[in-house]
């Protein structure tokens, strides 16, 4: 029940899918209270992290993250570029020498990561951001760690919660990013951050470890 | 879609390629990663201007490299901003080692894009101080937000703190400066149509034939609120008014206004609504005392326009007078 | 009708006086007739330079005024020549003795007016001259019709003899000038979309979201056949081929390159069309020594380009390099 | 059964309401095949000649005529306005020194006319323009005129005559005014300037003379 380099680089393989298959529903969430380009701008990074992890061919689980992050903030640009390349740069730092992840672990990357997105962004939850589905997202693959399940439950339920996390932004009105430029309007949409990390830790969960 | 275009995915990079041919006394052209610089780049002992952001905005940036504005301009796929390492290589082009001003427009992507290539431009050991842009009374002004957009003020602060590093300012003085033409200048536009991203086929927002959108920001993203077309008269006061009041700007006052078009309005509306803010300003003893009027930063074939008022003092004045040669700025 | 004004019967005057607001040091305005002068009109012992024509087209005529170029601009109702008496009016502020070079873009409502213009001028002792400007590749260059339509060649024209004028030439030196300009100068034109003149509230004709118009005059009249929309290449080959094929160009000969814009196409998508035709006359030998790129000839809020070749010789490149200082264009 | 110089005025008060009324049909035929302002034109034209018409008060028919045609010229600007300004000018010099018009005079004044336009245009018959209904309206008034018939006979046939003149451009190719550059794709379209011809014919029969 552990997660092994290869795991992580089918993982960040099937998010690369899940990007480019999502791309046109990221691109309308974005268009609806930003300037649209969200699914444009995860696919041309998730593109680049793919090209980058066959030509780099990493040798331990954080250096498949932190090539995802150097590929994400080279190539992304927009907010959504250095956000995410933030949060797996911090997921890198945090897996540190370990060859393998456990559900722990897993836990642990993703704390470092919403912390990263939140220095560098400044988003709190409630600010209508990627955040508010990454954070309930850390909240639960910590619950589930603690009860000391595997990587890729823990990753599911991050996944569940990111979801509901996501789902819980339509409401909010915007007070970071492009959307809190609509003020009152930003209400009733879905945020598209907030949904791609849904996507991504779906994609994760799906490949992410053993079962 | 109706675009003059190739592939979509090209746009940038081969409007690039066409500014390369159009300029090739004034411009030195990079595609990869894509970025512009003057001619005679680095000036030697010369703070270097640099910006970039989104492309879609045309002629900002790429459009005021040139003697007297900026030294390099690094233009994002449209709409987004620039990545970290072409900021990077830019500035490395530029830098005449008097230290880089980088100049960015306040929106989260730019910023944090042209902060993370502060760090990396600080690790190679060249002086850089940042500059950002937010001039929109659109977008309310807070802390706890992105707070407010960067718009039409950036043409007006890159001709002035270009003329000052042309004097030979040093970084210190540039940046102090830009901090108070950043501090004195405010916008709000209006739209009467979307634009199309040419990726994306189709216009960002729809507005039926009696609309408008208030309000706007340059990036199809839609503004504060939609009201019906209103006149030339009408139009001008709802753009005016916030801006007056926002700085405030007051009687006596002198001032640069500055009639933007956001594409696709002709330019004899946009005259019409200048003579409109001019009658509007003079009313109440705001005292115009410099003006720029035309498309300068547009957002793609949106039309529409915006109003910038910057607030002049004699070094501003004298400073905006300087000579400027650029594609799309020159005197 | 989606615009920035207010009563649709004042657009004309409304804008002349944002004009007059906007370029006080470089024009003066008159409005009863309109027409618009140098600020330091008239200018003793040069010959004057004036054009005119209907208005839409900005900033034709009335942007090119200033140093360097037009003495006096008159423009018409929205797509509509000027009569005769403006044009007279005109010219007599604008002639400051050594008489006055009038240039026509050849529509026949244009032709008539100001031949009765000339004749009104010609009855006060004013030596006044005229030269027809027929660049539009687009119609058939006949006798017996109205025959080829004056467009982008239009500024390349003025700019030139402006110089030559600002040199203190002669009226028939100006004229001869001018003649061998008119001669060597071919344009051709696209439409993506109609202009929406003020007045009438609706569009001049109507575009499928797949069409284009090849051929297209600047007054909203349709052109010489719809076809489907192209790349980029394809349409700028559909204006290239016959413009070069028309003088004909050569291979050797040296050019100034014009991309113009109709109005609402976004300034990338210029650069874009300027690159390829670059690319395409390199590829045939004929060599871009000149350019020009930008909304220069344009129709309304129109989509659309069009293409000017002007065969240049040592004499036309040096008047063309000529300092020159009007609203639109300044060098 | 002469016509006096009320008659003429008269005449083109009918005829400034009649291209008022017209003035939308106008702007259609020339959308078709020209720029779209034939009717703009026309009604700036008409209402400048109202307007100098009461302010002159003109006491020949000559000086009603030089009125009209000094109006047109210098508040229509577009081909109409130098072509129909020629016409009545010329008209007006046809007229003379006569306090009245009799058929055979109206008849010469409307051959003076066309001979105006076409010396100004130089457009012949068959390019599709006003010329076409001008000159068939002057053929038939000529033929009135002989059989002895009054002004308002001679304007009557001549406003039948320009009619058909007018719709007889419909499939021709134009050679002269705007519509030349559509080429072969001007045919199908009746000539605005024609079809003010025969309104203005129209207007002038109506009102133009004892009966
Ligand atoms: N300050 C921020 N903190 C966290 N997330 C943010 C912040 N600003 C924006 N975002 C996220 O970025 C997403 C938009 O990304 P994207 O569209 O790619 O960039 P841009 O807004 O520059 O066009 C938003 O939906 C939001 O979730
Ligand atoms: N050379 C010509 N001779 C006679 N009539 C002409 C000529 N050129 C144009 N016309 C007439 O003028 C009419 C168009 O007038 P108008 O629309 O007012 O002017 P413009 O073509 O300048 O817009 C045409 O329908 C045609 O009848
Ligand atoms: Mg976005
Ligand atoms: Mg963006
Ligand atoms: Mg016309
Ligand atoms: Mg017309």
């Amino acid at each position: 029940m552990v997660c092994t380099t290869q795991h992580v680089i089918a993982a960040m393989r099937a998010a690369v899918r899940a990007v480019s298959e999502n791309r046109d529903e990221l691109v309308e969430l974005d268009r609806a209270i930003g300037d649209g380009d969200h699914g444009e701008n995860m696919e041309r990074g998730f593109l680049a992290v793919d090209t980058q992890l066959r030509l780099v061919s990493p040798g331990t689980p954080a250096a498949v993250l932190k090539t995802t992050a150097t590929s994400l903030i080279s190539s992304v640009g927009g907010a959504a570029g250095p956000l995410f390349g933030t949060a797996f740069l911090r997921a890198a730092t945090a897996a540190g020498e370990r060859e393998t992840l456990d559900g722990a672990a897993v836990a642990a990357l993703l704390r470092a990561a919403l912390d990263g997105v939140t220095a560098r962004g400044r988003a709190e939850r409630g600010d209508k951001t990627m955040v508010d589905a990454l954070a309930v997202a850390v909240e639960a693959a910590e619950r589930t760690a603690d009860e000391g399940t595997g990587p890729i439950g823990v990753l599911r339920s991050a996944a569940t919660a990111a979801d509901s996390g996501a789902r819980e932004t339509i409401p909010l009105v915007a007070r970071k990013g492009r959307a809190s430029y609509l003020g009152e309007r930003s209400a009733g949409h879905l945020d598209p951050g907030a949904r791609s990390v849904a996507l991504l830790l779906h994609a994760f969960a799906e490949t992410g470890g053993d079962r | 879609m109706k675009k003059i275009i190739n592939d979509p995915a090209d746009v940038v990079v081969d409007a690039l390629r066409g500014m390369a041919a159009a300029h090739p006394d004034l411009l030195w052209v990079r595609t990869d990663p894509a970025f512009v610089t003057r001619s005679d780049s680095p000036v030697r002992d010369k703070v270097a201007l640099v910006s970039g952001g989104g492309s879609g905005h045309e002629p900002l940036h790429v459009g005021f490299v040139g003697t007297g504005m900026l030294d390099a301009a690094v233009p994002g796929p449209v709409f987004t901003s620039p990545t970290p390492d072409a900021v990077q290589t830019a500035v490395r082009e530029a830098d005449g080692g008097a230290g880089t001003l980088l100049v960015v427009k306040n929106y989260t992507g730019d910023v944090l894009n042209f902060e993370t290539a502060a760090e990396l431009v600080q690790a190679e050991d060249v002086g850089v101080r940042t500059v950002v842009v937010r001039d929109d009374v659109a977008v309310r002004d807070s802390t706890d937000t992105a707070g407010r957009r960067g718009v039409g003020g950036t043409v007006l602060l890159e001709k002035i703190i270009g003329a000052a590093a042309e004097r030979g300012r040093d970084l210190a003085d540039c940046h102090a400066t830009a901090q108070r033409v950043a501090e004195n200048v405010r916008s709000m536009g209006v739209a009467l149509s979307a634009p199309t991203v040419p990726h994306l086929g189709e216009p960002s927002f729809t507005l039926a034939e009696e609309e408008m959108e208030i309000g706007i920001g340059i990036h199809g993203e839609p503004g504060r609120e939609r009201v019906g077309l209103e006149s030339a008269d009408g139009i001008v006061r709802r753009l005016l008014e916030p801006v007056l009041e926002d700085l405030p700007f007051r009687e006596g006052d002198q001032v640069l206004l500055f009639t933007n078009s956001m594409g696709a309005t002709p330019l004899s509306e946009l005259y019409l609504a200048h003579g409109i803010a001019e009658r509007m300003l003079a009313d109440r003893g705001v005292r115009v005392t410099r003006r720029l009027v035309g498309p300068y930063v547009t957002s793609l074939e949106m039309r529409g326009m915006s109003l910038t008022l910057l607030k002049l003092d004699e070094e501003l004045t004298r400073l905006w007078d300087d000579p400027v040669r650029t594609p799309a700025l020159t005197w």
